[in-house]
């Protein structure tokens, strides 16, 4: 099974569609310990990515566009992080027109190894990086679509529960101390609320 | 909300608007949400590139003019730019000899200029450097010091290295001054009242009616302690106490001291809590160059003040003083 | 009372003890409470003094410098100086050409300094005149124009006659300038919250959440009404529209406009109002010299605006855009 | 029956003592239309008064020193008022040891008038001014000390009830408007605790 330009074209639809639904809670999630922007960011970054033009010949330059769209109308932590997550992407990809399945696992830990030179943040902290972590080796060697589908739900909600207890070590929810312990890391949330909208 | 302001979402556009208009041969705005030099940038000259979130006026894009920046990215209030407008930027600013990104450690505006930089290096061949401003004493223990946040040092660095780059040093220098001007800064501050960001409406924090916090940060971020409003003497000891542990000043040192308003903050008291700092700095025997006292990098309307000591040595004094020029910082030379 | 002071009662006195430490090139106190120039009044040219309650930094002690004021008397928070040290200030300003007292239509300060005329007349044959700056529309209709009470006009004037006293003008010359800027200034005032006179201890006046007050005066003296917050282009708006009532502006007329926050409004919400006004102005054809954005007569930590229009001619604008130097404002020659 | 410069001294005292004793309650009249300074302006000014040196031979002299002693310490309306007013006495009694009680009346009303000229004030509106009027008219001719205190008492009780339930129409009262019917005028009231303590 492969994914091509297309696949993201779609991908990115139904992204733009769940976060848009999801705006309000991710903004409410945010706001507890931050300034409650999370939602806007991901739904302005996904509705900017979705009005742009693909390519549809080059995986890379594909994942470049959407990365250039969040650079344009996001400029929160969590939106340049994507960015970033997606420009490591389309650098693996670059001149392809479809990746094995079985590579996605190596497209999430390229995106992880950016994002955490970025933000200079490490595993461990409760933060977006760490559920990558764990989607990357949850998904490794994963060849159908929803195998990697159920392995990547069932790593999104054990690290969600993994970190519930821990406090916040980075961003903006790393001043509220210990106030962070038994909430979820709203980035984290983000990346359950992204998957579920791809499966949906 | 107790604001002069129309629709929320326009506050920042209309702002510059309005900044735009009341001084023409100042500011442009060569970009949406990029503040410039009218005129474009020197040739041969190192273009001074800051940014960060709206709100903090002067800071940032005040700065904006002669022995001070070229040109900065403007975010939403105290939010980063995104990193396309400090490409943009970078590229205003860029007159053939280089950009140095010169701001305050926030997370959000150190990955967006980082990724901005990558990008006019890729796309653009513009050589950068960055000196990020850590200057508050209280947003980490001094082994950590890299992750302090940045206050009201970036002033000091903004007006030394511009002043450095005004007379044409290159990238190298003016970038090792401004580093060493930021490794020279110690700031603290200290929170009445809190502002509201026009978007959320609501205050950015809650404080009791006889309650301070020492060491707030300039966005709510928690400080050291809360406690009783203490007298202007005692307030003022507390902060010079910290500063001093933190980079000690001996005899015969010199330095320049801002106490700086938060905003609604009036410079009566600003005056009243100079007297005492620069009593304290007497008493040790260490020399004060032009303090400065007023409103130089706030939080909107919040009640609060910040202490900021830069230590300086001939080649920091001498730039410090030389001339600057801008809507809310005329300086004639000094030197 | 949230406010960075020591005792109340000490209050004025360190302030000015910081003011004059921080710039003692700029300020001297040759008299308890007579802020001048250091080195003493200039042989032949015409001295200008003013004077009136503290709390409204820069108005008055800032504005002592040149091309703008000679010394001022500084009174308790709000309230005026007495007869006895207006006395000593127009002593000091004296250099043996006269001396115009310049200031605002208050009451207090009216006697005050009526009696120290007769006094320094009587003890020192001094001459002397008067300019009372009464520009507040909303204070008395046009019919008692004189019975208006002074705000923003005040800095016109002081920067004004100051240039035209620099530029060696006799009396009767400076005061008839002087005289002429006070006809040609109106101003209008609005308020969103209160400040606290540090011995009074509470609040000048009280204010619902939502509520806005236009046409309050400097010390939170009533205005026209009272309503729930309105967006900035309407209050703008109807600001100016007062302002025009009052002095109508035609096509090619020049004025400066000076868009003030009385304390705690931040210089963004300012740039939002100035943009409208702009607006306005544009629209009637009306030429705008010099806009002054900023905070240059204020009551402490109040929240509000005031905008004042001053209509100006060819001198007039000449001497407004003379250079000035003070502490709080320092103006190149724009001529 | 005269006037000499030791009666006022004994006045002095006098005036000092009872402006302490009613300082609070001064303040608190005033500050219920004005800035509340009205008992800290009299008690200071008569006790700066109380410690300056007079001269012994020279009347005109004695109320010029009490004149420059309110100068120099109080810079509120009142205190400005009471400076012009005593120093229009001042004026009238020039170079004389001693004035008749029968030119009391005269000093009262030099007083008022300088006090207008001062105060761009007229008579009817509610102040100090419309007192010292009453009291001028109520002692002419009078020559004995029991009398002009019994005259001056009447008058001063009148005017304040004459003028109680009408607006303020001077100094920093007038900005409340309606709000002052009802209430006296602390100037006003300022004499009658003057004159209760002149006669103590
Ligand atoms: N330096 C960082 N490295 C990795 N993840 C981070 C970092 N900072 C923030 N995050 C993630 O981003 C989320 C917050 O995103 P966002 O709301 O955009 O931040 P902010 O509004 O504070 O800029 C956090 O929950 C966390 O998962
Ligand atoms: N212009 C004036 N002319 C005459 N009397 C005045 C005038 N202004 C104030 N007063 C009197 O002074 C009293 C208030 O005195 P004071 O408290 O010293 O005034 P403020 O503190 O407002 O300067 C009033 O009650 C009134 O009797
Ligand atoms: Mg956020
Ligand atoms: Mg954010
Ligand atoms: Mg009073
Ligand atoms: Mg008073």
């Amino acid at each position: 099974m492969t994914l091509d330009c297309h696949d993201l074209v779609r991908a990115t639809r139904r992204l733009a569609a769940a976060t848009a639904a999801a705006k309000d809670t991710l903004n409410a999630q945010d706001g507890k310990l931050g300034d409650g922007d999370l939602g806007i960011t991901l739904a302005n970054g996904w509705a900017e990515a979705d009005s742009a033009e693909l390519p549809t010949d080059d995986l890379g330059r594909a994942f470049m566009v959407l990365s250039k769209a969040f650079q344009r109308v996001s400029a929160s932590s969590y939106g340049t992080l994507l960015a970033t997550g997606l420009m490591a992407a389309a650098r693996a990809a670059k001149g392809r027109e479809s990746i094995e399945m079985t590579e996605i696992s190596g497209l999430l830990a390229a995106a992880r190894d950016a994002m955490m030179a970025r933000g200079r943040g490490e595993l461990g902290q409760k933060s977006v990086l760490d559920v990558l972590d764990a989607l990357a080796a949850a998904t490794a060697d994963l060849a159908e679509r929803e195998e990697i589908a159920r392995a990547a739900r069932i790593s999104v909600d054990r690290t969600l529960e993994g970190f519930r207890q821990r406090p916040a070590g980075l961003g903006r929810a790393r001043m509220y101390g210990d106030a962070s312990i038994g909430l979820d890391d709203p980035g984290m949330l983000a990346v359950k609320i992204m998957l579920d909208g791809l499966m949906a | 909300m107790k604001k002069i302001l129309n629709d929320p979402t326009d506050f920042v556009d209309e702002m510059l608007d309005g900044l735009i208009a009341a001084h023409p041969d100042a500011y442009s705005l060569p970009h949406p949400r990029v503040v410039a030099r009218p005129g474009g940038a020197k040739e041969g000259k190192v273009g001074i590139v800051s940014g960060g979130g709206s709100g903090h006026l002067p800071v940032f894009a005040g700065y904006v003019g002669h022995g001070l920046l070229d040109a900065v990215a403007v975010g939403d209030v105290f939010a980063s730019p995104s990193a396309d407008q400090m490409a943009d930027c970078m590229r205003v600013a860029h007159g053939g000899a280089g950009v140095l990104r010169l701001y305050g450690n926030y997370g959000g505006d150190v990955m967006n200029f980082d990724m901005a930089g990558e990008t006019v290096e890729f796309e653009d061949d513009i050589e950068s450097t960055t000196v990020l401003l850590a200057d508050d004493v209280v947003s980490a223990p001094p082994e950590e010091a890299a992750k302090r946040r940045g206050t009201g040092g970036m002033v000091y660095a903004f007006k030394i290295a511009g002043a450095c780059a005004e007379a044409m040093g290159d990238l190298a220098h003016v970038t090792g001054i401004a580093q060493r001007t930021a490794d020279n800064c110690r700031s603290i501050g200290m929170a009445l009242t809190p502002c509201t960001v026009p978007q959320a409406g609501k205050p950015t924090f809650m404080i009791g009616e006889d309650e301070m916090e020492m060491g707030m940060g300039l966005h709510g971020e928690p400080g050291i302690w809360r406690d009783t409003l203490k007298p202007a003497d005692a307030i003022t000891d507390e902060m010079m106490d910290r500063l001093l542990a933190d980079m000690p000043l001996k005899h015969g040192d010199r330095c320049s001291i801002m106490v700086n308003s938060l905003g609604a903050t009036p410079p009566e008291e600003l005056y009243i809590m100079y007297r005492r700092a620069k009593d304290r700095l007497d008493g040790d025997g260490v020399v004060i160059s032009m303090p400065l006292i007023g409103r130089y990098a706030t939080s909107m309307e919040m009640t609060g003040a910040t202490i900021t000591l830069c230590k300086l040595d001939d080649e920091l004094e001498n730039l410090l003083r030389k001339p600057c020029h801008c809507a809310f910082w005329v300086q004639h030379d000094l030197t």
